[in-house]
């Protein structure tokens, strides 16, 4: 087996052009799974189950399978009932980028909002009952002690949960899109060649997720200026 | 503000206080009158910082009554915050928050509670810390601080909201000795001052020196109450005799 | 689809820890496993197709034992490549690319393809000599499988068509009926069988004449195999002339198509 | 759901290749993590490079990509490498079920080299101290103390990595495996239903999700017996 160096720097830039795709993927996934991870961990935190209860569900669904059934059953098993074909979301739901982010995005939100809900878990009780004394009301508790504290808490875990949505949206390739590793399986199947391409591919993926521990280390130590200073 | 018909700024009737079948408070009464100083002592789980926590509502208590300057604390919401912006806490482990410096720690409540535009609260933040002696400290996070100087940066906190009454929780307890003196020194000038003031403490030179009276709690009972120097020198009953020789002996 | 347990484990644990050289006489075989009629499971878990029985019956002839593996497409050609099976016999059209890396024994099925769309719209895309109008494929959304011959051509010759890739046969059908590509390009023979004369495809039809330019397409569908075995290439070659002249391959073909579906002129060798 | 009727049997011989997957990936998986955070901790640079490279290689790649790299490279390599000592050899080959054991196992111990790193470092000395005080002996030290409390603080990210085993395995149906997920694709052609095919995998692997959860609930509290937390 020799290695075809001429094939790799040929393909790289073939690769690049779908990286524009992966980072559409990742951040608007990773901005609506945190928003979607905040309402869960609300309807967590309120106290009343029938808030509580679904969105414990989500979680325990979206967990507790793999994000590569959860792809294919948004994207071919939901067009099977002709109702969501004649439904608002259709134009969305018709396309397999919306379909990837919408199951990228229900999927990290319920890992996101573990994560956050462990943040807010390890706010100390002390501060908040500061709080309380000085009269801060439960939502200025929440807003101005326990969020921005939380946050530091949970950044570490975020970060990685970040890399696995990354590597992620590589699975958006089964679903037709041409991210970078579509491009690079379409490469594949036209030159017979995977090590070349592949081995090329996880390179840059490994750059990718090297850039992203480098801006959390940055962002975490920015937030932790009132731990270690 | 005052209720006319009690001169008592707090009123405690007949108090109970259950965790679940355990039973912290049982049927305290007490009353403060405005400018007292109160000390509370006692050993350990014998209900003295629960019942200085169901004042401001901290816990809730289960029976009997709390009147708060003339304001009864109840379920509503409304009251409690009026109740807690009259009384001031100070508590064992300080509770600062870690993500604010020094002089943050001191407006956030100003700001948000009293609705005090920032120029002023930062005014009002700046005094009190010269008033606890730390002024330099201001842009420093609580981490920076020793446990002595964050203490005395929780009580400048609790000043900020120019409070009716400060509740101390074992103020020095969580404090290395020689840093003990300094909080202190910063609780006594306050007296002087004329706040009102109860106290869950062990320090009974504080106690003797400050203290209009001085409260002794056991298995959630108040067992003793007396002037200091009645207290101290003739107490009645066997319980307090047990519990002044143990620590006076230390 | 019954997969002892026992037997996959020892299988894989000899194959994984005794380095070993396969005996001539069994041939591994790749295939989808997913493109019926050609090649497929059965309800009881049984492989089946017209490849399947092509495979069968040139074994017979060479006297070997087969050993079927499933792989998906877009990998067959790196598959087979990496030595995890010695031959691809899966509808794979002999053209000049793939020859660049493997070899081929002679065709044993014609090799075309058709545009399928709905049925009931004016489509207008190709001309009275049945070559397509390249504008108006402009902006057309086509499915196709990634790595198929259909590709090439479409790349080829009407650039101006939005290709969508698939890794199987199956989700073309399924996204042709979601609304998601406008049309998709396959086997008709399988199409017609599989989809077109069932229920779900009652509203979609061909759209286009066959398409068979050798160019693109090949001669026709052979049995791939790794370079440098010139002398099993022949005797699969002769096995697949056997087939058609004794009127097999013919009979594979008419168990599921009303028409054989390979040319005789294949047979004079 | 009637479409699945007649299908039963494929997803339950389905289900069974991903047990069998998971089985042998776990066992590898504690292997590798075992090794690998030996490696980081022992004194030899060169170990420590390596292990450091096999985390940075192994989490920073999407999954999909190392399935893929494995099914196709390991015969190959291995190949070439028999080749080196018996140039008769032909080839060896892996086939796709190992080849897809071991990736995941691969993956999956990158994570639990850091798991049971830190772990390891996690045993408080004093209790080490105390062990050695009383005079018990290295080995008796490892096993009476260190196990005991690296399994405590293991146990809870190592439920979270059984986890992610289990959900890799809907991966490997990419190599051709005829696990749950590639039962379901072939139930789709034939009948035409991708929901309800494919809402079946999910159901399975969420039983499988819940059975590891639970199990390990019932370890961490069968732990907590001797740990801090008791009282």
């Amino acid at each position: 087996m020799s290695f075809d160096l001429s094939l790799i720097t040929e393909s790289i830039p073939k690769m690049l052009a779908g990286i524009g795709i992966t980072f559409q993927l990742m951040f608007l996934s990773a901005v609506l799974g945190l928003i979607l991870a905040v309402i869960l961990l609300l309807m967590r935190i309120s106290g009343k189950w029938y808030l509580s209860w679904p969105a414990q569900v989500h979680i325990y669904i979206f967990r507790g399978t793999p994000i590569l059934v959860q792809i294919f059953i948004i994207y071919y098993g939901l067009p099977q009932f002709e109702f969501i074909r004649d439904s608002v979301f259709w134009p969305i739901l018709r396309e397999p980028f919306g379909c990837a982010v919408l199951a990228l995005t229900l999927n990290t939100g319920a890992y996101v909002s573990e994560i956050l809900r462990g943040g807010v878990l390890g706010v100390d009780r002390g501060v908040l009952e500061a709080g309380s004394a000085l009269g801060l009301s439960a939502r200025q508790k929440f807003i101005y002690l326990t969020t921005p504290i939380a946050t530091r808490l949970a950044l570490p875990a975020y970060s990685n949960d970040f890399i696995s949505l990354m590597k992620a949206t590589s699975l958006a390739s089964t679903i037709t899109l041409l991210d970078m590793t579509g491009i690079a399986r379409t490469i594949v199947a036209q030159t017979f060649a995977p090590y070349e391409v592949f081995i090329s591919l996880a390179i840059i993926y490994m750059i990718l997720t090297w850039i992203i521990q480098k801006s959390f280390g940055r962002i975490e130590k920015y937030l932790s200026r009132y731990v270690n200073p | 503000m005052t209720n006319p018909t009690s001169d008592a700024l707090i009123q405690m009737i007949n108090v109970d206080k259950f965790f679940g079948e355990f039973q912290a408070l049982t049927n305290i009464n007490l009353e403060v009158k405005r400018g007292e100083k109160i000390v509370i002592c006692g050993p350990s789980g014998s209900g003295k910082s629960t019942l200085i926590r169901c004042i401001n509502r901290l816990e809730e208590h289960s029976a009997g009554r709390i009147i708060i300057d003339g304001k009864e604390l109840t379920d509503q919401v409304k009251d409690i915050d009026a109740v807690r912006r009259e009384v001031g806490m100070v508590f064992q482990s300080f509770n600062l928050f870690p993500h604010m410096t020094i002089v943050k720690n001191l407006m956030l409540a100003q700001q948000l509670v009293r609705k005090i535009p920032k120029a002023e609260a930062h005014k009002t933040a700046m005094h009190f810390l010269e008033r606890v002696k730390i002024p330099e400290q201001a842009n420093k996070y609580p981490v920076q601080l020793s446990g002595g100087q964050q203490q005395r940066v929780a009580i400048a906190r609790a000043l900020c909201m120019k409070p009716e009454i400060i509740l101390f929780d074992e103020p020095t307890s969580a404090l290395d000795p020689e840093m003990i003196n300094e909080v202190l020194e910063v609780m006594t000038d306050l007296a002087k001052e004329g706040m009102t003031m109860i106290c869950v403490t062990h320090e009974m030179g504080f106690a003797r020196s400050v203290a209009d009276r001085v409260i002794f709690m056991d298995a959630g009972e108040i067992v003793e109450e007396a002037e200091p120097e009645i207290f101290f020198n003739s107490p009645k009953s066997a319980r307090t005799k047990a519990f002044l020789s143990q620590i006076l002996t230390h | 689809m019954k997969f002892p347990l026992l037997k996959s484990l020892a299988v894989g644990a000899v194959a994984l820890f005794a380095a070993g050289s396969v005996s001539a006489e069994t041939l591994r075989v790749g295939m989808e496993c997913t493109y019926a009629p050609f090649n497929y499971r059965t309800a009881d878990g049984e492989l089946a197709g017209y490849d399947v029985d092509v495979a069968k019956g040139v074994a017979e002839i060479i006297g070997a034992d087969l050993e079927f593996v499933c792989q998906q497409w877009d990998g067959m050609i790196p598959a087979l490549l990496a030595n995890k099976f010695d031959l691809i016999v899966a509808s794979m059209s002999i053209t000049d690319t793939r020859k660049e890396k493997i070899d081929f024994s002679g065709p044993y099925r014609d090799s075309v393809g058709r545009l399928i769309g709905k049925a009931d719209a004016d489509w207008k895309l190709f001309d009275d000599n049945g070559a397509p109008i390249a504008e108006n494929f402009n902006g057309l959304r086509v499915g196709l499988e990634r790595a198929s011959t259909y590709e090439n051509w479409f790349n080829a010759k009407l650039p101006g068509a939005e290709i969508v890739l698939y890794d199987g046969s199956e989700p073309l059908y399924l996204d042709l009926q979601n609304g998601r590509v406008d049309m998709i390009m396959t086997n008709p023979m399988k199409a017609q069988l599989r989809f077109l004369s069932k229920e779900a495809g009652n509203k979609f039809g061909f759209v286009s004449p066959a398409i068979s330019e050798v160019e693109f397409f090949g001669i026709g569908v052979g049995i791939g195999l790794r370079q440098g075995q010139d002398e099993l290439r022949e005797r699969l070659s002769a096995a697949i002339r056997e087939l058609i002249n004794n009127g097999s391959l013919k009979e594979y073909a008419l168990k599921i198509f009303p028409f054989q579906i390979h040319n005789d002129e294949w047979g004079k060798g | 759901m009637d479409a699945v009727t007649g299908w039963w049997d494929d997803y339950f011989w389905g289900s069974m290749i991903v047990l069998q997957v998971f089985f042998f990936s776990l066992l590898l998986m504690v292997l590798f993590g075992l090794i690998g955070a030996a490696a980081k901790l022992s004194d030899n640079r060169l170990a420590q490079k390596i292990a450091g490279a096999y985390t940075v290689i192994f989490r920073g790649t999407p999954e999909i990509l190392v399935i893929l790299l494995l099914y196709f490279g390991s015969a190959i390599t291995l190949t070439a490498i028999a080749q080196m000592f018996d140039p008769d050899i032909k080839f060896i080959d892996v086939p796709p079920m190992w080849a897809g054991t071991i990736a995941i196992a691969l993956i999956v111990g990158s994570y639990a080299t850091e798991t049971f790193r830190g772990a390891f470092l996690g045993v408080k000395p004093g209790s080490i101290e105390a062990a050695r005080a009383l005079g018990m002996s290295n080995l008796q030290t490892f096993i009476y103390i260190r196990i005991p409390e690296m399994w405590r603080l293991a146990l809870p990210p190592f439920g979270n990595h059984m986890l992610s085993l289990i959900k890799d395995t809907a991966l490997i149906s990419i190599i051709g495996l005829n696990e749950t997920f590639f039962v379901a694709k072939q139930a789709i052609g034939t009948t035409g239903e991708p929901f309800t095919m494919y809402i079946v995998v999910g159901c399975i692997y969420l039983a499988f999700s819940t059975i590891i959860t639970l199990s390990v609930m019932g370890m961490e509290k069968f732990g907590a017996r001797t740990g801090e937390g008791a009282r």
